[in-house]
């Protein structure tokens, strides 16, 4: 670390865990090998004290873990997921919340993780397209379905729709084909494959409801 | 100073959970003050390192500012309610079930699970040379780059342009004025509640500004009358493609008619001038009339007077005209297959 | 304090939008001072003019004075008011939004803008052909009489010239607002380009960004210059010393005994009803 | 035809369960310890000289590593070989990741490289450029008119290959009356037949104008690149649409030699023809790293990618057509004017010319064009260059032409179809002939369609009106170049009985990296599960392979990998031969093993034969290869020496004719007169693609391809602000792909399934013909709702729409592009 780094590290209000622990913690666990420099970055106004002010380490509820982080305060959830907690499978696409490659599950509900700040999801539970399969690798229904139907080209695209889908089937678990569109309309596809990620999803609605 | 358009400038952030301590906040840094509720309007500015606040507000996590309640003889909107639970509101659906439609329009299924009613009727305008940072009138230049001799402005305003020509962007705007909805504005001094159409403001009196909100302002509710539930409702909403796009022009209107006349009707159109037009005249001059293909035709007329369009969105004249009249006479005839 | 403001052009250069409206303050400022200062001072100075032996005497030396001096023709007086309306016009309508009376100006600024023009067109055809036109004007001829003036303020009782028609303070005036007005007239027509009026189509690519921001900057320039000037001439105006010609320039006459008191005849020639050989002669 | 075990059979591609979880890793994916962020500082104007840079205060900044610029590239190379139907275009000065003559607003200028992107970003910002305006054009016709601007020092336009300044008189332009194109010098031009004989024998002749907009690639994936240096060797993880294509222009633009590069793309984001190559901006990284020391990481930002991402080549075009009573087109007459972005021209204007004389059959024709630089950024085909455009300039003219003449859509194009070994194209200079297709079954492909789509119910629609609700059908005949021929095939029988096949092909999503290593399995008659595919990595040792373009791969490709398969199949029983006795033509293959014909249950299992051909070595394990493989492959193959029984060889099989695909769609829109909304009511396809390898991706890759046009012909849109030539139409929110709600509803597809007879298992291409297909079947039907002549550009939004049927004209003037 450079004599910045330390004192900005110093600058850290010490919250349980000491930091510079916590960070050799993250890294050790190599979950952001890729980017400890994000990690070491200051806030350019300090307004300790006031109302709502937020500390920069926090824990996060990532696919039923709890994961502890050192987040800037402008920084989004995708970027967090992908550099700090090496979730790569959340695609930036646009990240200006035009195609949805980087949508999740918070709290069960679609948002584009591009589109909001981690600060925003502490205390909520988040689910990336690597929380959806079991721990012995089974397929969540979705998954199954886009197997099944050889679903999608590129792919890039793919972690943000089944998010949507997955999202979608919790509040209509028996979309009518229109239905299921609407629900997904939220994600960008440039292969265009559309009609192919539709009759997927449809599967995955099937074997959901079989479920 | 080199220009990128990308990965957001350091802020001092706040995430009140009081809408006591936002407005301590927002009162302590005035103008320095940023307010982000779902924040898809304000990511934009930040990303694109055009707007530079030193503090963010989040509001986002006052829960005050969230969900659905009667009030009185109607509802309050919370400004913090998604516009996802404004869709899925059971008394929306049924007494004003055109504020649903509205909302469900708005841009795309994410946005509308985290972007808020009151950032949707609050949000800036999508102007392109505006929001590409160029230095125009609303960014507070000399300028205005969208009505020039070879500008694009396709999407831009027909009425009440002064100076600078951008349109309000809001799906539910409309709705809520032809709902006869009441803004709540609080801050530190108090608490005041103005009508929805007084709540939007044009290039004349603040050029740089899209309501009323000042700095140490917040929008903490929408209050919905009962004076219009269960009325007849219409709502269109014209767009180049069926999901993320603005509205080129979108139409609201609640009306009480009987067989033999229109009784009362209120009227509003976005995505023709910088703030939501209530057509008060059109409303005054159907009033009475039947609810017929002429009454219809002499509103869509009344309704584009005045019209000033720009080199490339004359289109909106026809559209307006046709769109009051759909809003007056209903649209006729449809395709089974 | 900043005299200018700059912005970027698309192109990521600097360029030149405007003055500081900071300046406004440093007029309004300087326009009150102006007035304390003067308002003072006149309080320990008598205001000089002809001693009443000395008028008694001129009016003897030229009999046939009309009771009443045309000063100012009617159609120099509708003139100078209607410029005026249009002055009070551009100024609280370019002025008030920027204090942070916000209303829809710009309409009205440019119309109170043509009127503005329309008038001072008027007036320099109407003061070339129908009016003596160097009456008012400063020039090498005036220097004896500023010296005059210049010694009176001090409490000096000198002889030298009166004024001819117009009293020097008044042309002082009338040249700076002759400037600061036609700066701000040639402006802002070609401002008006760059907004939507029924005239032409708007084109704000009429010049390049940095002939622009100098027009910016003129047209600023000269309108907070006019917040003082007006000021001033306000003041002036309304000073009690001064009020009968205020009063001129609304009934469009002054009285002989104002014509002798305070204007040199020899200067400022007034037919008389009856010839007279002897013509006027310096006082004595 | 043949009876298929694999072939023709729907399959999970093995690669869609890493996809699915999230497992998969695209370039942006890649991690690396210590691993630094760049960015880049893009020109703010569209055309200027850098005259000089201030970097002090950003490399002051702490976390600030290292800045790059134009200067310390390697000089700039030529750019890489087109797919057919490109023609090759070389002129000084070339695209370079990184320039001091920014020729578009949003070229990279300088890159800087820092510990994260906040501080690169930061960086970016207090760098001090002083910039020298240059004179910029954004629209071919502002630099054809006299005295005006061109889009770069050296001129406006090639002629010969040389970059030339060419103007225009005023009298072009006059003459050109009622929004029609004006039709000046035309540098380049071809011609088929007696032009005057043609329109002589016409009854009916229409002279129509029509502007196609360019449009960016904008694949999901934007070009991001990662590298890092190991014992000299560049380890670049990049999106690319083809593997092994990609490492010679690696090489060049680094400035390194081929055998240095080690390209990593396992994964592809989409291409749609923007990244066939690879990209310039990867030497970014690549000589970021090698100048710090340190990985480095070129995340591309969506708008970075409209500038820096290749974009289609919009076409303004003015054709004369002659049409017989019966429908059948005696004369084509048609002129380009093909907007090329400030480098390269582009061969979609020629490709319209091209495309056309295939289509239509025209009994004579000419095709002029002339293709204008200007400051936008640098085009690249995009799936059917110029194909597309094509279709969008004749199809509204040919149904136009079938409602004068009281014809149907469908007849008039069956009378014109393409059939057999149809010919087009430019006559050969020497021999005057004209070449022809391998084969052509598009009549067969309308009648499939027409019935599909129910064309003779849905007639009673044509242009009916419900209240304000307009219906209209419309149908497309869209040809193009479908495959190319002289690649290898690698794979070895591993000693543990599993085939082991190599694919250089880029896996961007076409599935076409495994579809085509199934021929190899199939002709070995080897059970998929025993079949294992090695791809997306140079360091796994892959034969030299086509582009992953151009509609290419599926046709070479299977040529490639069946005649590796034949090869291990000739080995096989020659080993055979030599253990067991007899000729090797005595035995045959199948169910893993080489056996006597007769007696399946003889012979050697495959494993045991890979352990023979490794005692036996020279060619039966790789020790000695062919003299005609690529030296690519035979690095390959002499890495993969003796770890098996390997199959290699190159694609000698003779093809009689060039491989074209054809595909007709057929489309039912519904417009409301009163609003200009439109919605696709149904869309059905058939595509005479030979063989069909692999169902699934077929009938995606067909739709896919057609919402690809659709797009251009409702939505997609390339916006330009013509005074400061600054693109408005940045992002997706702008410029407008369309949305799973904009795709028709009701989606029918068919496949003829015949085999192309002039290549091994009869499989073409598909890739480009579906989006020519889709865009004017929409166009057609639009056409038939709404009546001709309401729209002649596109994409046709619903001010279009209302402008032209309320206010008699369109948004904007006829020939303005860009709006």
């Amino acid at each position: 670390m450079s004599d910045k780094d330390m004192a900005d590290a110093n600058m850290m209000p010490e919250r349980g865990v000491s930091r510079r622990a916590f960070i050799k913690g993250v890294i050790a666990a190599g979950a952001a090998v890729s980017s400890t420099a994000y990690l070491f970055r200051a806030p350019i106004f300090g307004q300790p004290g006031a109302p709502g002010a937020v500390e920069r380490l926090i824990t996060l509820n990532v696919n039923g873990q709890m994961r502890r982080v050192d987040v800037m305060k402008q920084e989004t959830l995708a970027m967090t997921l992908r550099y700090k907690l090496g979730l790569t499978g959340t695609k930036l696409g646009c990240d200006r919340s035009e195609c949805g490659a980087c949508t999740v599950l918070i709290d069960d509900v679609p948002h584009y993780s591009c589109s909001i700040l981690t600060h925003s999801v502490r205390g909520r539970k988040v689910v990336t397209i690597e929380g959806l399969a079991g721990a012995d690798g089974t397929l969540h229904p979705v998954q199954q379905g886009v197997v099944e139907e050889q679903g999608f080209q590129c792919a890039f695209c793919m972690p943000g729709f089944v998010m949507a889908a997955v999202g979608f089937l919790k509040v209509n678990p028996n979309p009518t084909r229109a239905e299921l569109a609407h629900g997904v309309s939220g994600n960008l596809c440039r292969c265009q494959d559309y009609d192919k990620i539709l009759t997927a999803f449809m599967r995955g609605a099937e074997i959901l409801r079989r479920a | 100073m080199a220009v990128i358009h990308d990965m957001m400038p350091a802020f001092e952030l706040f995430q009140p959970t009081s809408i006591a301590d936002t407005l301590t906040l927002l009162g302590r840094y005035r103008g320095d003050a940023w307010v982000m509720a779902g924040g898809l309007d304000s990511f934009d500015w930040l990303k694109d390192r055009i707007k530079r606040p030193r503090y963010v507000v989040d509001i986002g996590g006052v829960a005050e500012l969230k969900g659905i309640r009667a009030s009185g003889a109607g509802l309050e909107i919370g400004a913090g309610t998604t516009l996802t639970e404004v869709v899925r509101h059971p008394v929306v659906k049924e007494k004003f079930g055109i504020l649903l439609e509205a909302a469900e329009a708005a841009a795309s299924p994410q946005i509308r699970n985290q972007g808020t009613i009151g950032g949707n009727v609050s949000q800036d305008t999508r102007c392109w040379y505006y929001r590409a940072g160029w230095s125009c009138y609303r960014a507070g230049g000399n300028i205005c780059y969208a009505d020039t001799p070879t500008a694009i402005n396709r999407e831009h305003a027909i009425f009440d342009a002064d100076r600078c020509v951008a349109v309000s962007p809001s799906d539910t705007a409309p709705a809520l004025i032809a709902l006869d909805a009441k803004m709540v504005i609080r801050n530190l001094e108090g608490e005041r509640v103005v009508d929805a159409e007084n709540y939007f403001i044009g290039p004349g009196i603040d050029i740089t500004r899209m309501n009323i909100l000042q700095p140490g302002d917040l929008l903490t509710a929408i209050r919905i009358p009962d004076t219009w539930a269960g009325a007849q409702f219409y709502f269109e909403k014209i767009a180049d493609r069926k999901v993320w796009d603005f509205p080129l022009v979108n139409v609201a209107s609640a009306m009480v008619a009987n067989q033999s006349a229109i009784q009362r009707i209120r009227l509003a159109l976005n995505g023709v001038a910088a703030h939501p037009k209530r057509l008060v005249e059109v409303e005054a001059a159907v009033t009475g009339k039947p609810r017929n293909e002429q009454t219809a035709e002499m509103a869509g007329r009344l309704a584009i007077a005045g019209a000033q369009p720009l080199q490339h969105n004359g289109y909106k004249l026809p559209l307006v005209k046709n769109l009051v009249k759909r809003a007056i006479r209903g649209v006729e005839g449809s395709w089974t297959s | 304090m900043d005299f200018l403001t700059w912005g970027r052009s698309p192109w990521g250069e600097w360029i030149l939008t405007h003055v500081s409206w900071d300046l406004l303050w440093a007029s309004i400022f300087a326009g009150v001072v102006f007035l304390v200062a003067h308002a003072s001072y006149m309080v320990l100075s008598a205001h000089r003019k002809r001693e009443a032996h000395e008028a008694d005497a001129l009016e003897r030396s030229l009999p046939g004075l009309p009771e009443r001096i045309p000063k100012h023709s009617l159609a120099a007086r509708l003139f100078h008011w209607i410029m005026a309306v249009a002055m009070f016009v551009l100024l609280l309508t370019a002025f008030l939004p920027i204090v942070g009376i916000r209303f829809p100006w710009v309409q009205w600024h440019w119309m109170a803008g043509l009127l503005l023009t329309a008038s001072i067109l008027f007036h320099i055809v109407h003061a070339t052909f129908w009016l003596d036109f160097w009456s008012i004007w400063v020039g090498p001829k005036d220097i004896p009489e500023f010296k005059a003036e210049v010694l009176r303020e001090f409490g000096h009782d000198v002889p030298g010239p009166k004024p001819g028609k117009y009293p020097l303070g008044n042309r002082l005036y009338h040249t700076v607002i002759v400037v600061a007005g036609l700066l701000v007239v040639a402006t802002g027509l070609v401002m008006m380009k760059r907004v939507h009026t029924p005239f032409f189509t708007r084109n704000p690519y009429l010049f390049g960004d940095a002939t622009w921001g100098v027009t910016y900057v003129l047209h600023g320039t000269a309108g907070v210059a006019l917040v003082g000037l007006v000021i001033a001439h306000v003041y002036f105006a309304v000073r009690p010393e001064k009020w009968w010609i205020t009063k001129g320039m609304i009934v469009g006459w002054i009285t002989r005994r104002q014509y002798l008191e305070h204007h040199e005849p020899s200067r400022w020639a007034i037919a008389r009803s009856s010839a007279s050989p002897n013509r006027p002669g310096p006082a004595v | 035809m043949a009876e298929y075990k694999l072939i023709g059979k729907n399959y999970t591609t093995p690669d869609l369960v890493a996809k699915v979880t999230g497992k998969a890793k695209y370039a942006e994916d890649y991690r690396a310890e210590g691993m630094l962020f760049c960015k880049l500082l893009l020109s703010p104007m569209p055309h200027a000289r850098v005259r000089n840079i201030d970097a002090r205060e950003a490399l002051a900044m702490p976390g600030v590593k290292a800045i790059l610029t134009a200067d310390e590239l390697p000089p700039p190379p030529p750019p890489p070989a087109p797919p057919p139907g490109q023609p090759a275009v070389t002129q000084p000065p070339n695209e370079n990741a990184l320039t001091n003559e920014p020729v578009y607003q949003g070229e990279p200028i300088l890159a800087v490289a820092a510990v994260d992107e906040t501080t690169a970003a930061d960086a970016i910002e207090r760098i001090v450029l002083d910039l020298e305006p240059l004179p910029f054009a954004v629209d071919p016709l502002d630099s054809l008119r006299p005295n005006g601007p061109n889009a770069r020092l050296e001129g406006n336009t090639y002629i010969n290959r040389e970059l030339k300044s060419l103007k225009w008189t005023e009298k072009d332009f006059s003459d050109a009356t009622d929004g029609r194109l004006p039709m000046g010098e035309a540098p380049d031009t071809f011609s088929i037949g007696d032009l005057e004989a043609g329109f002589k024998q016409a009854d009916l002749v229409l002279d129509e104008t029509f502007l196609t907009q360019s449009t960016t690639h904008h694949p999901l994936e934007t070009r991001t690149a990662m590298a890092t240096w190991q014992n000299g060797k560049l380890h670049l993880y990049c999106s690319t649409q083809s593997t092994v294509q990609t490492v010679g222009n690696v090489a060049r633009w680094v400035g390194i030699k081929p055998e240095d590069v080690v390209l990593i793309s396992e994964f592809t984001g989409g291409g749609f023809g923007s990244k066939i190559p690879g990209s310039q901006t990867m030497a970014i990284p690549a000589l970021l790293s090698k100048k710090t020391g340190q990985p480095v990481m070129m995340r591309i930002s969506r708008e970075e990618e409209h500038y820096i991402g290749r974009a289609r080549a919009g076409v303004q075009a003015r054709a004369r057509v002659g049409f017989r009573k019966d429908g059948r087109i005696t004369a084509i007459d048609v002129f380009t004017i093909q907007d090329s972005g400030p480098y390269g021209a582009q061969g979609d204007y020629r490709n319209v010319g091209i495309m056309a004389s295939l289509a239509f059959q025209p009994m004579a024709m000419r095709w002029r064009g002339v293709t204008v630089l200007t400051n936008t950024p640098p085009r690249a085909p995009q799936r059917a260059p110029g194909g597309q455009q094509m279709n969008g300039i004749f199809d509204p003219i040919v149904s136009k032409a079938a409602r004068k003449l009281g014809i149907d859509q469908v007849e008039i194009r069956r009378v014109n179809a393409p059939s057999g070994k149809a010919t087009f194209g430019p006559p050969d200079p020497k021999t005057g002939k004209q070449g022809y297709v391998t084969s052509a079954f598009v009549r067969e492909a309308l009648d499939k369609g027409a019935e599909l789509f129910g064309w003779e119910a849905k007639k009673q629609y044509s242009g009916k009106r419900r209240g304000s609700k307009a219906r209209g059908i419309g149908v497309s005949v869209s040809p193009f170049n479908a495959g190319s021929t002289g690649f290898d095939g690698l794979l070895i029988i591993r000693p543990d009985g599993m085939l082991q096949v190599q694919s250089g092909v880029g896996n961007l999503g076409t599935h076409s990296v495994i579809d085509v290593t199934r021929v190899a399995a199939e002709m070995l008659d080897m059970p998929w599960d025993r079949c294992e595919v090695q791809f997306g990595n140079t360091s796994k040792h892959l034969p030299w392979t086509c582009v992953s373009a151009g509609s290419q791969t599926t046709h070479a490709m299977t040529r490639a990998n069946y005649a590796a398969a034949m090869d291990a199949k000739k080995k096989l029983q020659e080993i055979a031969a030599k253990d067991l006795g007899g000729r090797a033509e005595d035995y045959d293959i199948g169910n893993q093993r080489v056996f006597r014909k007769g007696s399946p249950g003889s012979g050697l299992t495959f494993a045991q034969a890979a352990r023979r051909a490794i005692q036996l070595g020279g060619v039966y394990d790789g020790h000695e290869l062919p003299k005609d493989i690529n030296a690519f492959t035979t690095r390959s193959a002499t890495a993969l020496a003796g770890t098996g029984l390997m199959g290699v060889a190159r694609d000698n099989y003779p093809h009689d004719g060039n491989t074209l695909s054809h595909v007709v769609a057929f489309a039912e829109v519904e417009v409301d007169v009163e609003t200009g909304a439109l919605r696709i009511v149904e869309y059905a396809t058939v595509a005479d693609v030979g063989t069909v390898l692999h169902p699934h991706s077929l009938s995606g890759q067909v739709f896919g391809g057609s919402m690809l046009g659709i797009g251009h012909a409702i939505s997609q849109r390339w916006l330009y602000d013509r005074q400061y030539g600054m693109p408005l139409a940045k992002r997706f929110h702008y410029n407008g792909p369309p949305t799973i709600l904009d795709a028709p509803a009701n989606v029918k597809f068919a496949a003829l399934n015949i085999a192309d007879p002039e290549t091994p298992v009869g499989a073409r291409g598909v890739g480009e013909s579906p989006v020519g297909a889709g865009y004017a079947a929409i166009l057609t039907a639009l056409a038939d709702a709404l009546g001709d002549d309401v729209f002649r550009r596109t994409p046709v939004t619903p001010d279009l729409i209302l402008a032209s049927l309320e206010l008699g004209h369109g948004s904007h003037d006829a020939l303005t592009t860009n709006v």
